[in-house]
Order: C-alpha cells, then structure tokens, then sequence
C-alpha cells in the first residue's frame, strides 16, 4: 500500500505513533549536529538543514529548502537504543541472582536510512531485542562519506521497514512517498490523512532514490573483501595507517553495527553486587588481555582486527557484511581514516 | 540481549580438592535448577558474585548433575574461585564450546601443559572407562612437578595396559626422578603411528605450536591435531566480541580447533 | 573494616576533596571503612599499617620524599589519585625551568624556602598500585577502587581514551563537528568527557592515555587553529611531565 | 591544673583545615612570646609558572592553587583578566556566573560547617564519629554540601575544577530546564541551611571579640560575591587597582605563606568581615535567621563564625533559587575578549575572604606578571593573634586543653592553607 503525505501527514504520522504507546526518535539538531533524540512532532525534525561529511570533518549547513530527511548519517545510530551503551545485566545478593528487567520501551525511528536499515538488521542478529515499529527515509541526497550503494545496502531501503518515506521538495510541494512494509505499516498510513499515489509519484521517487545511488560520495572497491582481507593480514599498510590512527576508537563507537561489549561488576556498599555490559572497541588494549597481557597491542594489530572484523571476517561469523557503508566511521574518525581509501589501497597493493 | 543468556544458575560448592599450590578442583552441585550435559572440552562461565566472571573448562563429567572444575588462582576472578569454599554458591553459565571430538578408534595423543591438563581430563577418563583396549599417550608437562595435577590419577593411569605416561618438569625438585625438558623432547621420540593417531593438545600457545609442528614433521595430518584455544571471553555465547581470533569467534567455533583451521591464525602475530 | 589512610603531598586538596563530596555515600563507607588517617576530615591519626592508603600530591621538597617511603612501608595497597600524584601536576612546569629563579621570583628570602628542582609523580619514589588519574580525579572512579577492593575484585579503570566515553554519552565530537581542537582522543579517560558536554575541547587533564598517538594529533589541532605556542601549551599544563609521547 | 610558667605547645598537622601546617607557641611567665601558624604546604610557585601563559589560561590553572574554592579562583583571574582587555561581561552572564559561586558558597560553608567545625563544638573527634551519635545532623550537612556541588556541576560539569568557566563567560550556557531542575533540591536546602543557623546558634560560645580591622567587598547591590569594592571598617574604601598599595604582604621565616596587613595593620577578611560590612544587604529571609541567632550587625567573634557562614549560605541557597527562577539562556555563552597590553585586577569574595588576582599582559596576550593574594594569607596574622590572646586568657588550663582550643581558635577561621602557601608576593620586597 502506497500514499502520499505532506508534512502535516508526516506529523500525524508521528503523532499516531506516540498515541499509541510509543517513543518515537529521530534525527534533530543538536550541538551543531544531526543527532538522534525523542520526537515530539514533525517540527522537532532538522528542517532545512543538510550535512558536509568528509574524512573527519561534518559541518551542517542550511539547505535551500525545508526537507527533514536532506541529510546523511549523524554522529550517532540507532544502535544507541536497540543496544544501549550501558546495560545492567544481573544483580547479585544474599537472594541469588536475578536479571536486570528494564521496563521495555516501544520505540518507533522515523527516518532512518536504508543504510541503517541493513546495520538495524545486523546488529539485531547478533544482540537480539523487540523490533522496533520503523519508519525509513528512502535516500535521496548522500553524503560526502558515503557508500551505501557498494555495500549494495542502501540508497534504496530493500525490507526490514514498517513505512519507508521518499522526501521531495518540487514546485508542487513538500511531501512524502509513502511505502508499507508491513501490515502495522499499512495498517497506521491507512489512518493518515494523505492522497493516493500516482504511478507519476512512484515514478519520481524511483528516481529520485536512483539518482542517488550514482552520487555516493565514495565507493568500496568492486572485489571480493573477505578475501582480501583474509590474504592481507601480514600487509606493511596495517603499520602505516597505525602511524595515523589514534587508537581511539571513535569507529567503532560510531558504526552502527559494531556490538562489542565489556562486562564488569560493581559493589555497592551493602554488599550486593551488579553485573553490567558497556560498549567496548577492539582498540581497547584491554579487549584482548589475557592472563598475562593483551593479545592486541600494537595499533596496527588493534586496527587491523576492526577493518578485517568488519568487512572480512564477520562473513565468516554472521553470514554477511559487518558494515553498511553508512560513512560514520569515516567522518567521525578525528583522523580521517578512511575504510574505503585503506581497502582500495591493499587491493591495490599500495603502501603509503 | 537476551538477558536470560548472561543470568548464571547458582551452583554450591560441595567438594574442593586441592591439586597443587595454587590450583584445586572444585565439585559444584545445582542449587536449584540444573544446565544441559556438558562434553569434553567445553567450558562454563563461572562467576564469583560481585567478583567478576571466566571461563572454566569442565574437568570431569560424573554425570549426576554436578559440574567438575579445575582451577588456577592467577587474577582476582581465579582467584575468589579457587578459595571458594564447600558451600559457597558460585553463578555458572554453559555449556559453551566446541567439544573435543575423540571418539574415534583410532590411538589418542593427549599432550597437556601445566593446567592445559584439565580441559583434556574428561577425554583421558572417558577413554579409561568406556574404551579400555584403545591406546592412549598422555605426555604432560609443568614447571615443576609440584605443578602437576592429578598426581594419584596419573600414576593410576600410568599403570594401565595400554596406556603411555609421561610426565616432564620444565625444573626438576624435590624427590623428582622423572624427566626434566619441554613436552616437545618426548613428543618428538614417543613411539606412535601417524597413519592411526589424534591428538588433542591443551596448554600454552608457543607450546601447542611447537608440539603441533613436531606431529606435523611426524606425519600426523594437521586434520588429526585438535587444540583448544584460549582468547578472552566475557559472553560464551558469541556477542560480546572478545573472543574472535580471525574468522573465529573462540567461546563458539571453539576452543577446541582443529590444527589445520588454528595454524595460519595462530602464525599471524597479534590476531 | 578495611583502615584507609588519606595522605597529602604537594598538591591543592581537590583529589581528597573528593572522598567528602561523596556526600551520599559518606555515611555507608563509613561502615565499611575505617579512616585510619585523614587530616583534612579527623584528628583521629592511628600509626598504621592501613589496608589502602590514598595519596595525593607530588613530591617537591626532600622530607616529602622522605615520608612516602614511610608511608609505603605501613601500606598494604598503595593508590595515587589525582594529577599530583600520578605526573607531578601542575607544579612539574618547574622541572622545565630554572627553580632558582622561581624561587627567587617569588620569594623575598629564597632561602627560606625548601624545595626540590621537580615535581615528581609518587610512583618515582615508591612502587604503586593503582592510579586515580585526572585534576581532579573522578568520584565514580575513587568510589569503584574502594568498593573493588573490599570487594575482593580488580578496579575497573579503562585506560582507553577520552573518546570512548564521550561516544558512550552520546556527545557530538567536537574536533570534527566543530572544528574545536580537542586532546579526547590522547587523553585518558575516566572524567565521562566533561569538556565536549559543555562544547569544549578536552584539554587533557587525565593525562595520556597508554600508548597516545600525540603525532597525529598535532597537524589536527593546527588546522583547528592552535598555533606552536599553544600546542606547546595544552601539553604542558596539569600533566606537564607525564608521557604524552 | 598545670599552670607553667614557660611552655611551648606544638600541634603537628593542623586537623580539619584544608591543607598541610601546624603551630608552635612559646609562653615565657604566662605571656605570649611567639605564635608560629607554620605552613609547610610545599609552594607551588604558580605566579612564576604563569608568567609566559596565554591570557586565556588563568581560569584553569589557578583553580588548581585549590580545590576547595577553585570558583573563586576561576572569577577573581577572569574578572582580572578581563579588566585588562577592558571588557565586561553582561548581566546574564554574571547572574550565571553569581549562581556558580553561590554553589560553592554553599558547598563550601556546609563542608567547613558540618565536616570541620561542628565537631569541635560538639566534642568529636571528626563528623563521622559526630554522626555516630546525631546522625541526622550530619545528613542534613551533606544535603546541604550536595545541593552546592549539583549547582556547581549543573553549570560547571563538576564541583572540583569547574570545565565550563572561560575568560569573557562559559563555553555553554545551560538550557532554563537544567537549572529548574534543580529548584526542589534547593528548596529543600533552604530549610536545611535555615536549621543550620538555629542549630549552630545554641553552641556555646566562649564570647571573644577581636579587635583587626575588617576588610570585604561591598557591591553596589546585594550581598558582595563575585564583585564589589573593598571597604574596611574603618571607612577606607579603594578599587580594586589600588589593592597592592593598601595590602602590603610580609615573607616570614617559618612560613611559606605571606603575611598580609592592610596600611600597616592587622587585619581580617572573610566571613565576620563580609556579613559586619554588608548585613544590611542581606535578603530578607538571611537577615532574619541572623536575628533570630543572635547576631546584630556586626560581628566580631570568630567562634560564632559557624553562625555567620550558616547565615551566608542561606542567603546563597536563596540567591540561587533567585537567579534560576529569573534565568532565560544568554543568546551567547560567552563575550569575545581581545587581548592588550594592560595591567587587570579582579577582586571577589572567596568563601573564606577576598581574593585579588593582577596580571600584566603583553600586546601578544601572554601574562608577564601575575599577583595573587588569597584569603588566608591575610588572615594569618589574625589567627596568630587570635591563638595568643587565647594563650594568655587560659594560661590556668592543660596543654591538652589548650592545644585543642588553639586548633578551635584556627579553624574559626576555615583556613585554607593549600591556598595560602602558594602566593607569594611576586615583587621583591627585602626589608
Ligand atoms: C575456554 C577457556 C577455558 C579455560 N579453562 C580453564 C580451566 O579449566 N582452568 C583454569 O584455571 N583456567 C582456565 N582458563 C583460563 C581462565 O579463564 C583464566 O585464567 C582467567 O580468566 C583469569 O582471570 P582472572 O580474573 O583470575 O585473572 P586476570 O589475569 O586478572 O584477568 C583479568 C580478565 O582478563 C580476562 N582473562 C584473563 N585471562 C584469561 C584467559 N586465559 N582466558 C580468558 N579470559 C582471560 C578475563 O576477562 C579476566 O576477568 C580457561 C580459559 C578459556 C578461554
Ligand atoms: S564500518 Fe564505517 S561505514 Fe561501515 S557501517 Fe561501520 S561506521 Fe558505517
Ligand atoms: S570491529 Fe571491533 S568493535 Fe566492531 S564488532 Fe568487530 S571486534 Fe567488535
Ligand atoms: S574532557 Fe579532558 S580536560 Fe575535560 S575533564 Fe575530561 S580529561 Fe579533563
């Protein structure tokens, strides 16, 4: 079922959300950046605001029109509320042990993009959780980092959605090509107040999206990067983009697919105790200690782990690609690293 | 999450046997609910509460309900477990791993060092009670031979047809007259058919490599050399992320791995 | 009970300070612990041995390295908190000049004055072993070091960098939103990344993190705008003589 | 009863004061000959390290002289710092900067209050021994500490060594909500501090006066906190620029912390200054509390300290409560300050006294010359005093006794010795 919704459409689209129990998130500005927080109606989205994403660099900028969606992937993903950062997982005390029970939130995402769909995908097989009610935002206008479309997960969203939206600003209007993908989708577009639509709006959403897909502002190069990297471990490059990389593992944290976990105790002062989970970063020197030191010390090595976790071996773990090709870990990385740059260069056998 | 994944069953300590100086094996009966069968080779993630939580190989597998463990005091975790005493309830979670697949006809090679010796003693007693005609090498070593576990048992062992033991200390004391030297030395002479041999190997890295490597110049196929590997593990249940080594994620598709898969991985420095 | 024993060296009291700001937690640790010594809160002052003596401060003058030595032997677990302790703080800039002439400058009657040319981290003089870093250091962490070690447990204290907390809260990045230069992604962590929650550049007083990359940070600051001098500057400044590289 | 004719009584590492120093006192035939409060608090030697450091720093590196009242130091050097650069900040931005220190005020207050003073009063040895038997009194003294910190952390990200605070104003504004959050705590800690100042009212009192000129800021409105001009009692008033000619300090040997006095004379600064000086600017509620306590206008007793910090930290809870109500978010963190050759002074009232920073900047903006005067090292030539006459009024009593009352004598007055060792006149002066 298709539809199509202005803004007003789009607002009682998150206004149903809400009445029905949920907690609705998406993008909003925040400290110079499109971040992800609660929504309260349409007016709290990043109207007229777009991105510049390069290699460590992200600046919004005023857009020439109104769109909410006209903006690539923030500092921050969904992860942040499908795999908390923080999480208590078991308490202990004279009583015995009992799981943590948070009070489940029903989320709803609005606009989250195809890219993020395949890392929603993802990150959900490896840590599980509800599935959240979501409303994709078809892309229609990608990022300097972006490469979705290599990582054949974007710029069109291909499932995993309840609606999916394709924003467009034209001289006849602000509005939204809306798409069910489920029956719950179908189900609430039915209820909002919007026209049908045309096989001309379907036509101009197709384009608009593959439009797109030509202008990513990066690509991975076309090869087969399991192997590549599963032949490249002993490559001089790992040393060299160590010289760069911070170790800091800004990546990591941004990349919506990235689940790894540290888990700790804590004491409170009467004697019971809580085990809890925190998002960890294999570069953490401390991912990999073992009795007697970390297994991972060097930054190459540390580096190395993340680029071959994330594009070779969690084939071999999970079944597929660990990343989207989103671009967060490009432009979020203070130093610029760029994955797209660092597998094009051991597939070409290039050492800086 | 699946929060029910982290949440451990409590488990009361009802006998503690100590080993060595700084290692006991410890007998842990359900308090309560019960975890499915363990096999040989597989580990537990055993936690002393409010302490923290590791992993723990089962050590014996009586097969009333109760878990057998070994363990060293090297850390703040290992230790608070090894001085559990009778009565305390530990958390457990488990089974996790791959087991060790041994239950061929063909001879079995156990190679242990140190507390690499106690993941492997399921096999050794499994093989003892149900295939008494197999013949079965068991060569461990320890630094010293107050190191060496299962002391009685091993003699035991050593006394049966069928069975080779041999037992090596990296530095001779006490009343030891037996053999002082690396595992590897015997390994390298110790009569066995490549053609008809598995052999399981547990202990430190370096040293699982080297014996590795002396089975491979004997002519026992990398297939036929499994070795439980050990990386940090905090989940047991393939998403916290610690455990990967390469394509593997250890607490899933280990630790038990065969040569052929563990080789050009463990050769890559810093993996 | 656990005896803790609270020890000052030179320093500006705020590491110590912030054993009393734990306001709510004040009167539970006292049932579990016993201040043994703590001049800044009681008169009481037992001999010792303690269980875990706190130090705060460096050590500048030579009875000071006198008495920790003394301390060390009467302390079962020894942790250093606070910028002072762990790098020689604030007051280390002397190791980089002429303390003649600071003693001069400031003094009337230099003579008078008692002093060593350098500040040096505890851990100079006696073995250590934990470390509270930061000016000042962190409640959550002083509190998690005492509850660990009643508890029979390893403190948890990343020493990863200033960047995994600041993600985990869900900060936007100031170096690369902003263009604000910003020592996160060196610096050690444990403050929870106060300074890009209030828009600012981490200016590194947790000091390194272990194995900091400062070389590839500096062309970063300089195309956010600092110049030689302050680059000289931000790392000279509460961790003057720590290893930033 | 040991009456001795010669004596000397030491205290080695003064308790319950912030800081490392001790005393020795020596009576020859029951009169005083020498009180020495001795800080051997190491220097630190900040004027010199601060010489060749960006005009921009002060704020973060002297708050470092002290972590009791960092706030202090972070307003006094940015008030300097910025007179030199000939700029002021606006009045949003200074009721923001007003609420901070109103935090540590309150912080600060509570903490000597309840952790340092009360026990002294009340015959503990510490407050958590206090607490053994009046365990609510010192919840309520936490509570009150706690609300102090919660403002500081609100717009500083945390009580100790404030991030937030920037030469010209703030890196960030706090949004309305994050401040009206903290109202009910506030509230609550009205109450709290109102209590405070009957309960510390009923303590006994060994009914002392002291005769040293007072010295404080009076501001042109309210009760004087992050401005103000210094008047003394004896009706001399001068600016700010004019401080280093009327305060002249005084290296002495055992010491290595100055000796201030104020055109030649002893002189106290602090709590009894500020509230003898400014009681008529009191808010209403403040000046009440202060009656109902007892106090008149003026105050000279340093035992009943205890009472006027109970007093000023009502007035700050409710000051606090003021500005939060009344604060919209400025529309600029902060004002833009350009550097200039120049000389700035900045004087405010520390918790414990005036504190007066001067610093000489180049065209470049790098400090030449820094001067800083704190609390403490004015007042130590008081609290010498206050010991002495104490000495000699109890002669009759034991050394265990009056030792203690010398300790009482010293604490009256919350010195703070991390801060006092550390400033050091910065030009030479042999005499
Ligand atoms: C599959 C497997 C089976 C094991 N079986 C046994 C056994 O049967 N008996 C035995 O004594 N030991 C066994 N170990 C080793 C044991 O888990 C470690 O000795 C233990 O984790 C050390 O923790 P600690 O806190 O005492 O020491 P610390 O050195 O203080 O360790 C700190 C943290 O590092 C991690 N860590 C350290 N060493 C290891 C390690 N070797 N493996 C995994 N994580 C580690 C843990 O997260 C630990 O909490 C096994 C390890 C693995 C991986
Ligand atoms: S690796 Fe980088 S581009 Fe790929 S999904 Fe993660 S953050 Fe996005
Ligand atoms: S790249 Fe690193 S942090 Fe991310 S999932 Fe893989 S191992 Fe974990
Ligand atoms: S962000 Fe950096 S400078 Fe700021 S408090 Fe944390 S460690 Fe200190």
């Amino acid at each position: 079922m298709n539809a199509v919704l202005d803004l007003a459409g789009l607002d009682a689209l998150i206004g149903a959300l809400r009445t029905s129990g949920r907690t609705v998130i998406g993008p909003v500005l925040r400290d110079g950046a499109i971040c992800l927080d609660e929504l309260t109606s349409a007016a709290d989205l990043p109207s007229g605001w777009g991105v510049d994403a390069g290699p460590g660099h992200y600046r919004v900028h005023r857009r020439e029109d109104t769109a909410v969606f006209g903006h690539s992937a923030g500092p921050q993903s969904w992860k942040r509320f499908l795999h908390p950062p923080r999480r208590a997982l078991v308490t202990s005390g004279p009583d015995g042990f009992r799981p943590v029970r948070e009070d489940p939130v029903d989320h709803a995402f609005v606009g989250v993009r195809p890219c993020d769909l395949a890392a929603i995908g993802k990150l959900r097989q490896i840590v599980g959780g509800p599935m959240p009610f979501v409303v994709a935002a078809e892309c229609t206008e990608p990022g300097g980092v972006c490469f979705c479309a290599s990582m054949g997960c974007g710029p069109s969203a291909s499932g995993g959605y309840d609606l999916a939206l394709t924003e467009r600003i034209d001289e006849e209007g602000h509005r939204f090509f809306a798409v069910a993908g489920t029956h719950a989708g179908a189900e609430l577009l039915d209820r909002l107040p919007g026209r049908p639509a045309s096989e001309r709006d379907f036509a101009q959403a197709r384009s608009d999206v593959e439009g797109a897909a030509r202008r990513m502002g990066r690509a991975m190069p076309d090869t087969d990067l399991r192997a590549l990297l599963a032949a490249n471990r002993e490559h001089p490059r790992w040393a060299e983009v160590a010289g760069r990389c911070f170790t800091c593992g800004n990546c990591t944290m941004v990349c919506p697919t990235c689940f790894c976990v540290s888990t700790e105790d804590t004491n409170d002062l009467d004697g019971g105790a809580q085990r809890s989970q925190r998002w960890a970063s294999c570069f953490e020197i401390d991912f990999s200690v073992l009795h007697g030191g970390a297994v991972r010390t060097s930054g190459a090595a540390r580096y190395r782990q993340w680029m071959s976790h994330k594009l070779g071996t969690w084939h071999d773990q999970f079944g597929t690609s660990g990343c989207v090709g989103c671009g967060r870990c490009i432009a979020w990385c203070p130093a610029g690293i760029d994955i797209t740059e660092e597998a094009a260069a051991l597939a070409d056998g290039v050492v800086r | 999450m699946k929060p029910g994944d982290w949440l451990p069953l409590p488990y009361r300590v009802s006998r503690r046997v100590r080993e060595t100086g700084d290692v006991v094996t410890l007998t842990l009966a359900p308090d309560g609910r019960s975890l499915p069968g363990f096999l040989p080779g597989q580990f537990a993630m055993l936690y002393a509460p409010g302490v923290g939580e590791v992993p723990i190989s089962v050590s014996a597998i009586p097969g009333d309900g109760t878990l057998v463990h070994t363990i060293r005091a090297v850390g703040a975790v290992s230790g608070a477990l090894h001085d559990a005493r009778t009565g305390t309830v530990l958390g457990v979670r488990g089974p996790f791993g791959t087991p060790w697949r041994a239950d061929g006809r063909e001879d079995l090679l156990v190679v242990a060092g140190g507390i690499g010796l106690a993941p492997l003693r399921p096999v050794i007693r499994n093989t003892v009670a149900r295939s008494p005609d197999r013949r079965l090498v068991l060569i461990a070593g320890a630094r010293t031979p107050a190191d060496l576990p299962y002391r009685r048992e091993l003699d035991e062992l050593s006394t049966r047809d069928g069975a080779d033991v041999v037992l090596t200390v990296d530095r001779a004391a006490g009343h030891w007259t037996g053999r002082v030297g690396f595992v590897t030395e015997p390994l390298a002479v110790h009569p066995l058919d490549p053609d008809r041999t598995t052999a399981l190997l547990c202990g430190p890295e370096p040293m699982m490599r080297f014996c590795a490597r002396t089975l491979l110049d004997r002519g026992v196929p990398a297939e036929r050399i499994e070795v439980s590997l050990e990386r940090n593990m905090q989940c047991g249940i393939g998403s916290c992320g610690h455990c990967q080594l390469g394509p593997l994620l250890l607490c899933r598709t280990g630790p038990v791995v065969g040569y052929h898969v563990a080789e050009p991985l463990l050769m890559v420095k810093e993996l | 009970m656990l005896s803790i024993a609270v020890w000052k060296f030179t320093s500006c009291d705020g590491c110590q300070l912030t054993l009393l700001d734990c306001e709510d937690e004040l009167l539970p640790l006292a049932r579990q612990v016993r201040f043994a010594h703590f001049t800044e809160m009681t008169s009481v002052s037992e001999p010792g041995p303690y269980d875990i003596s706190f130090v705060e401060g460096s050590v500048t003058t030579p009875a000071e390295a006198e008495r920790i030595q003394r301390i060390r032997e009467r302390s079962t677990v020894l942790v250093v908190i606070g910028a002072c302790a762990t790098s020689g703080g604030i007051q280390a800039l002397r190791n980089f000049a002429d303390v003649e002439e600071f003693r001069s400058v400031v003094y009337a009657r230099p003579e008078y004055i008692e002093t060593l040319a350098t500040s040096t981290a505890i851990a100079d003089h006696v073995e250590v072993d934990y470390e509270l870093r930061g000016c000042p250091i962190d409640k959550g962490q002083l509190l998690e070091v005492v509850t660990a070690l009643a508890a029979g447990r390893e403190p948890d204290l990343p020493e990863t960098s200033v960047c995994t907390d600041c993600k985990r809260r869900g900060l936007t990045c100031v170096l690369v939103a902003h263009g604000t230069p910003c020592l996160g992604p060196v610096t050690h962590t444990g403050c929870g990344a106060l300074c890009p929650a209030v828009n600012r550049g981490c200016y590194g007083c947790f000091g390194p993190m272990k194995q900091p990359n400062v070389p590839a940070l500096l062309p970063l600051l300089r195309r956010s705008g600092m110049g030689d001098d302050e680059l000289q500057m931000v790392f000279a400044t509460f961790n003057a003589a720590a290893e930033w590289s | 009863m040991t009456h001795r004719a010669n004596r000397t009584l030491r205290v080695e590492g003064l308790a319950r004061v912030e800081g490392e120093g001790s005393l020795r006192v020596r009576s020859v035939d029951g009169r005083v000959e020498s009180v020495e409060l001795i800080i051997y608090e190491p220097p630190r030697f900040f004027e010199a390290f601060l010489r060749g450091r960006d005009f921009r720093e002060p704020p973060d590196i002297t708050a470092r002289v002290c972590g009791i009242c960092p706030v202090a130091y972070q307003l006094s050097s940015c008030r300097a710092v910025e007179d030199a650069c000939g700029v002021e900040v606006g009045d949003e931005l200074r009721a923001l900067r007003r609420l901070l220190y109103c935090g540590e005020w309150i912080s600060s207050h509570a903490l000597h209050i309840y952790l340092l003073h009360a026990p002294d009063f009340l015959g503990f040895p510490d407050a958590i021994a206090m607490a053994g038997e009046h365990r609510g009194l010192l919840e309520r003294g936490l509570a009150l500490k706690k609300a102090g910190n919660l403002i500081m952390t609100a717009i500083g990200g945390r009580a100790i060594h404030p991030v937030n605070v920037r030469v010209g104003g703030f890196y960030r504004v706090p949004e309305p909500a994050e401040l009206r959050a903290l109202t009910e705590t506030l509230k609550r800690a009205l109450d709290d501090a109102l209590a405070t100042v009957r309960w510390a009212a009923e303590f006994d009192f060994p009914g002392v006066e002291v005769p040293y000129d007072l010295l404080a800021l009076r501001d042109s409105e309210g009760y004087p906190l992050d401005r103000g001009e210094p008047v003394a009692d004896t009706g001399l008033r001068f600016t700010a620029s004019e401080f280093k000619t009327h305060v002249t300090e005084q290296q002495v040997q055992y010491s290595t912390a100055l000796h201030a006095r104020l055109d030649g004379r002893m002189y106290l600064t602090g709590p009894l200054a500020r509230y003898s000086l400014n009681s008529d600017r009191l808010s209403a509620l403040a000046a009440n509390a202060a009656a109902e306590a007892g106090l008149g206008p003026r105050c000279r007793d340093p035992f009943r300290s205890i009472v006027v910090r109970a007093v000023e930290v009502v007035y700050a809870v409710e000051e606090a409560l003021r500005i939060i109500e009344g604060y919209e978010r400025p529309r600029a963190p902060f004002i833009d300050v350009e550097p200039r050759e120049a000389i700035g002074h900045g004087i405010t009232e520390a918790p414990r006294g005036l504190l007066y920073h001067r610093y000489q900047l180049g065209a470049d903006g790098r400090i030449v010359t820094a001067d800083i005067v704190p609390p403490t090292s004015q007042n130590q030539p008081a609290i010498e005093h206050d010991v002495a006459r104490l000495v000699e009024q109890h002669a009759d009593l034991d050394d265990h006794a009056l030792v203690s009352l010398c300790e009482r004598a010293i604490r009256n007055h919350d010195p703070c010795i991390s801060c006092s060792s550390h400033f050091l006149d910065f030009t030479r002066e042999d005499r």
